[in-house]
């Protein structure tokens, strides 16, 4: 029964394939949300309200003939898009949902795995780097080293944002600081402005406008994605959208109390607060326009860092005063 | 300055009708004067070959079929016309004129050969009651919509 | 500045070099002059009257001259600085040092007359393409093109 | 390091072809270079072969967005040829397109700077908007794009009171819409860090580079045809030119947006002051040997037509200088020590238009040259040819 449960939990809820149809559905609510806020229609015609749309892009990806530049790292360059989509399934299993419990902590969920899964989330941006100064184009390279440029301005104020309602709830387990805050929600509250820094900094790392600097369309083609094509693009996209389900569920674990209620309640709540954290990241791409990399760094330092340090005192004094 | 200036904006749209329309399966009206295709009235023609001459795209092109007969060939290459209506405003004939224009704009085919459109007709004499058309049409001209 | 006050500073100024000087309707002057006085006039103009403006340089055929035709824009209408090359020896002084903007005219022109531009700094073909064969200028009269008969594909032929 | 990145002739930035060789040094650009031609049609050269009126689509097919200021600038030229004089309710109607066609290239401006710095939601809003001036200018003249409203000798079609109305009621909610789009484009802050002091073209430099129209303006040279050379109607008709002096990306949108307002003032001006009687006279088909300077003060900047006759019905020369091509000196200039993120913005500030500025000669005569022609299947087989050896290797790279 274990076994079952174990396997279950890996292909099915929430491993493989729930993680892909919950991710090209969140992709078709992030379009239709963006396609709305701008006063189109977003995808109509793929499907009831065009709901199968990102799952006919990727199809239609698959099929796609698939090209390798003469001088890429072919090794390196296929490997790659494999990899990082392992690596956000791997993060998708360490949220906490359906099977996990406080008590008897199974192989999933184990104190110190929000750094796992922080650390997991980072990952991805090192294989954007990669991709880009593997395919030698010079779009990708500049893409490149503009990932990197941009992972150091976001990655410390929302490693500080999320740590802070960790410290809050005492505990470096997921399962544990979503179950301190069911059981007191009030103290949502003080993690308000760390819940906002994180949300800024999740549209970073998911390179969202206006973080969409690595492959900035207009500036520099498809940036890191230039020459990628065909089944290894399909790839990243659908890397990219997963990646977009677990972060937004890693926010709504820390900041809005997880999910509780066992399987089916469980999966409410989580389609309820993912969605509520996409709306949050489709409003923020509607609403600004991309900036340059050396306005990301300095806006990240000057501005997220701060207040980020201003949360963890916040939650620091909070701490030391009520509790 | 402002943050999030747009922001009212964009959630009051969010619960609006889109501005798009979904263009295959609804349709926006045209104006009454849209510039569609051109086609001839070939009862009304007195083959002065105006409209020839002046087509910039040179999408208009008359031939004489047989001299005894009087029988004139036109061919408007809707492959080639730009829509600019110049062969109405050169047409002479009153109070009618014999180039006229539909309101289509669906005519994108995936073979330039059908959309050509000709005409084989007898040259109308000028500045008399039209006759019914001599010589049938090889193509029917399509209705103005 | 109206139109007769620049005639009039030309005309006073200028008058040795310039040839002839035509007034064929409000806001338009046409001044000729030899092409080995046309970068004195133009300096002369730009410091007289602060001609800074070259809208463009048209080229005409004509047969066994060129015209070239200077188009300048002031504050009050425009001025145009007429002159007159041999087909034998189409060479001109070029306008950048007074005028820095005129490269991309005096490129064009090159390119579609074949007229000689001394002193350009850069002088690349502008608008024809790699390949292009040598002596053959465009808009010169006496090169014409042969239009291809257009094959349509697909259909009944 | 240095290295040389190519945008264009094919580049998500452009929407059409040219092709800019930047220098860049990591992310700054060291030098550029503009490289033409890849769009050129020919179009002096045919209109040396046709005539008159065939010439009036001709130049009217020079540009797409402001396909009505050249055939304006031609028309008027012809017209001074030809000796005849436009009816005043013909050169209302014909002016009163012309700055409805500003109103629609500026938001059309708007929209793709908008897009160019990355503000989606603004170039939707801004193209939503500009289908209320498109549905009018469809209304008056029948089409969308090309409006072949003109005719030698006044317009082709009349306004009626109803579409006069229709088109004062377009002009109030633009109005309002316009308002809205300058105080969001100066308060967005992320928007306003990508524009202001991006490309900067000091006063001196832009009158050295002989830059026009709103690229000039921004940087505090104050020209304009319609005020300097007030052809036609623009001597009756109350505006004002606009200038900003901040010499950036920022101070070209200004211009635009307060160009919007004059354009407003001066359609509203046109439409209520529409003076009756005939739209057009009767245009002869020969013109005698003359030559004429037309000039027109397009959206982009100033159209310079340059029209000698020869006594037939074809002209004997026309030569058509576009606004884009005279602002390419300055762009470069502007482009030198900005950074790779601000190309796309600079480059968009000209509101280039390639198609405009290459006319001169090659697609008609490029097929004389028979062996240049590639067609598509051509090139497809020689890609095959040099990537032959690649294709089983290539099956086995991907380990599925």
């Amino acid at each position: 029964m274990a076994v079952l449960k174990t396997l279950l939990y890996l292909l099915v809820y929430p491993g493989l394939l729930f993680l892909f149809v919950y991710s090209t559905f969140c992709e078709w609510v992030d379009r239709k949300l963006y396609a709305r806020f701008q006063n189109r229609m977003g995808p109509t015609h793929t499907g009831r309200w065009g709901l199968l749309q990102p799952i006919a892009d990727f199809v239609k990806l698959m099929a796609k003939e698939d090209v390798v530049p003469e001088m890429a790292d072919k090794r390196l360059f296929t490997l790659l898009p494999i990899f990082s989509l392992a690596i956000v399934l791997t993060a998708g299993l360490l949220l906490p949902v359906w099977f996990y419990s406080a008590a008897a902590a199974p192989m999933i969920s184990f104190p110190g795995d929000i750094i796992v899964l922080l650390y997991l989330l980072s990952l991805p941006t090192l294989v954007f780097f990669l991709a880009g100064w593997s395919s030698t184009n010079y779009f990708s390279t500049i893409g490149g080293t503009r990932v990197l440029t941009m992972l150091f301005g976001y990655e410390v104020p929302l490693f500080m944002a999320v740590l802070s309602p960790a410290i809050l709830a005492n505990s470096w387990r997921l399962a544990e600081i979503a179950q301190f805050y069911q059981k007191k929600p009030i103290l949502i509250l003080p993690n308000l402005l760390g819940f906002v820094i994180a949300v800024i900094c999740v549209q970073a790392k998911l390179e969202r406008t206006p973080f969409d600097i690595p492959h900035a369309e207009t500036e520099i083609v498809g940036g890191t994605f230039t020459e990628y094509s065909g089944k290894k693009l399909a790839f990243f996209r659908l890397m990219t959208d997963i990646e977009l389900v677990v972060s937004s569920g890693l926010v709504a674990t820390v900041f809005l109390g997880g999910f509780p209620g066992g399987l089916w309640l469980g999966l409410l709540n989580f389609v309820i607060k993912t969605l509520f954290v996409i709306f949050f990241l489709s409003l923020i791409r509607a609403l600004t326009s991309r900036i340059r990399v050396d306005q990301v760094v300095s806006f990240a330092w000057k501005i997220l860092a701060p207040l980020a340090v201003l949360q963890l005192f916040i939650v620091i004094l909070f701490k030391g005063w009520i509790l | 300055m402002k943050i999030a200036a747009f922001l009212p904006e964009l959630l009051r749209h969010l619960f609006k009708k889109p501005a798009t329309v979904d263009y295959p399966f609804k349709k926006l009206e045209v104006p009454k004067d849209f510039r569609g295709t051109p086609f001839l009235h070939p009862e009304l023609c007195i083959v002065c070959r105006a409209c020839e001459r002046d087509c910039p795209a040179e999408a208009i092109e008359i031939t004489q079929v047989s001299e005894a007969e009087k029988k004139f060939r036109l061919v408007i290459h809707n492959d080639r016309c730009v829509h600019c209506a110049q062969c109405l405003d050169s047409c002479p004939t009153t109070p009618v004129k014999a180039m006229d224009m539909d309101h289509l704009y669906e005519i994108a085919d995936f073979d330039r050969h059908n959309l050509k459109m000709d005409w084989v007709y007898i040259r109308a004499l000028p500045k008399k009651e039209p006759k019914p058309a001599p010589a049938a049409p090889q193509k029917q001209p399509p209705q103005p919509a | 500045m109206t139109d007769l006050d620049i005639i009039e500073k030309t005309r006073n100024r200028l008058g040795d070099k310039v040839a002839e000087i035509a007034h064929p309707a409000p806001r338009r002057i046409f001044i000729t002059v030899e092409p080995h006085n046309l970068v004195a006039v133009v300096a002369g103009l730009k410091k007289e009257i602060g001609l800074w403006y070259l809208a463009t340089i048209s080229g005409v055929d004509l047969g066994d001259h060129f015209e070239l035709l200077y188009h300048f824009g002031h504050d009050n209408g425009n001025l145009t600085i007429r002159t007159r090359i041999p087909r034998a020896q189409p060479q001109v002084e070029s306008l950048s040092p007074v005028i820095p903007g005129s490269i991309l005219y005096e490129r064009e022109l090159q390119d579609m007359f074949g007229i000689i531009i001394n002193h350009i700094p850069d002088a690349r073909p502008l608008v024809l393409p790699d390949g292009w064969p040598a002596e053959n200028f465009p808009l010169r009269k006496d090169w014409t093109h042969e239009r291809t008969p257009e094959i349509i594909p697909g259909g009944k032929k | 390091m240095k290295f040389t990145i190519p945008i264009g002739p094919q580049h998500p930035a452009l929407k059409e072809p040219i092709s800019l060789r930047m220098t860049v040094e990591g992310e700054v650009i060291r030098d550029a270079d503009i490289r033409l031609g890849y769009n050129h049609r020919g179009l002096e050269k045919l209109a040396e072969q046709k005539n008159w009126i065939q010439n009036l689509y001709l130049t009217e097919r020079i540009c797409g967005i402001c396909s009505h200021s050249h055939a304006t600038c031609y028309v008027q030229g012809v017209e001074k040829l030809m000796e005849i004089e436009p009816p005043k309710r013909g050169l209302y109607i014909r002016y009163l397109v012309a700055e409805l066609e500003r109103i629609h290239s500026h938001l059309l401006w708007l929209g793709v700077a908008g897009h160019e710095a990355g503000f989606d939601s603004f170039f939707m809003y801004t193209w939503r908007d500009r289908e209320v001036v498109m549905d009018l200018l469809e209304m008056i003249s029948g089409n969308r794009v090309h409006y072949a409203i003109n005719t030698i000798g006044g317009v082709r079609r009349d306004l009626d009171d109803g579409q006069a109305k229709k088109i004062l009621d377009g002009l109030e909610v633009l109005k309002k819409r316009s308002e809205f789009y300058f105080k969001l484009a100066a308060s967005e802050p992320t928007f306003v860090a990508r524009l202001a002091g991006v490309g900067y073209l000091s006063k001196e430099s832009a009158m050295e580079l002989c830059a026009v129209g709103p690229t000039a303006r921004a940087s505090n040279v104050p020209r304009d045809v319609r005020k300097d050379d007030p052809h036609a109607v623009y001597d009756e008709v109350p505006f004002e030119v606009c200038t900003a002096d901040s010499c950036d990306v920022l101070g070209r949108a200004v211009v635009r947006i307060k160009e919007l307002f004059e354009s407003f003032k001066i359609s509203e001006f046109l439409v209520k002051n529409l003076p009756p009687g005939e739209i057009a006279v009767k245009a002869p088909k020969r013109a005698k040997p003359n030559e004429v300077l037309s000039r027109y003060e397009a959206p982009r900047g100033e159209n310079t037509h340059y029209i000698k006759s020869n006594g037939t019905d074809k002209p004997e020369r026309l030569k058509v200088r576009a606004p884009t091509l005279a602002n390419y000196p300055a762009t470069v200039e502007m482009l030198k020590n900005g950074f790779i993120a601000d190309i796309p913005l600079i480059f968009a500030a000209i509101d280039p238009c390639i198609c405009c500025a290459e006319r001169t000669v090659a697609l008609i005569e490029a097929r004389t040259g028979e062996e240049k022609i590639v067609r598509f299947s051509d090139l497809r087989r020689l890609a095959r040819r040099r990537d032959h050896p690649l294709v089983s290797k290539r099956n086995t790279v991907w380990p599925f």
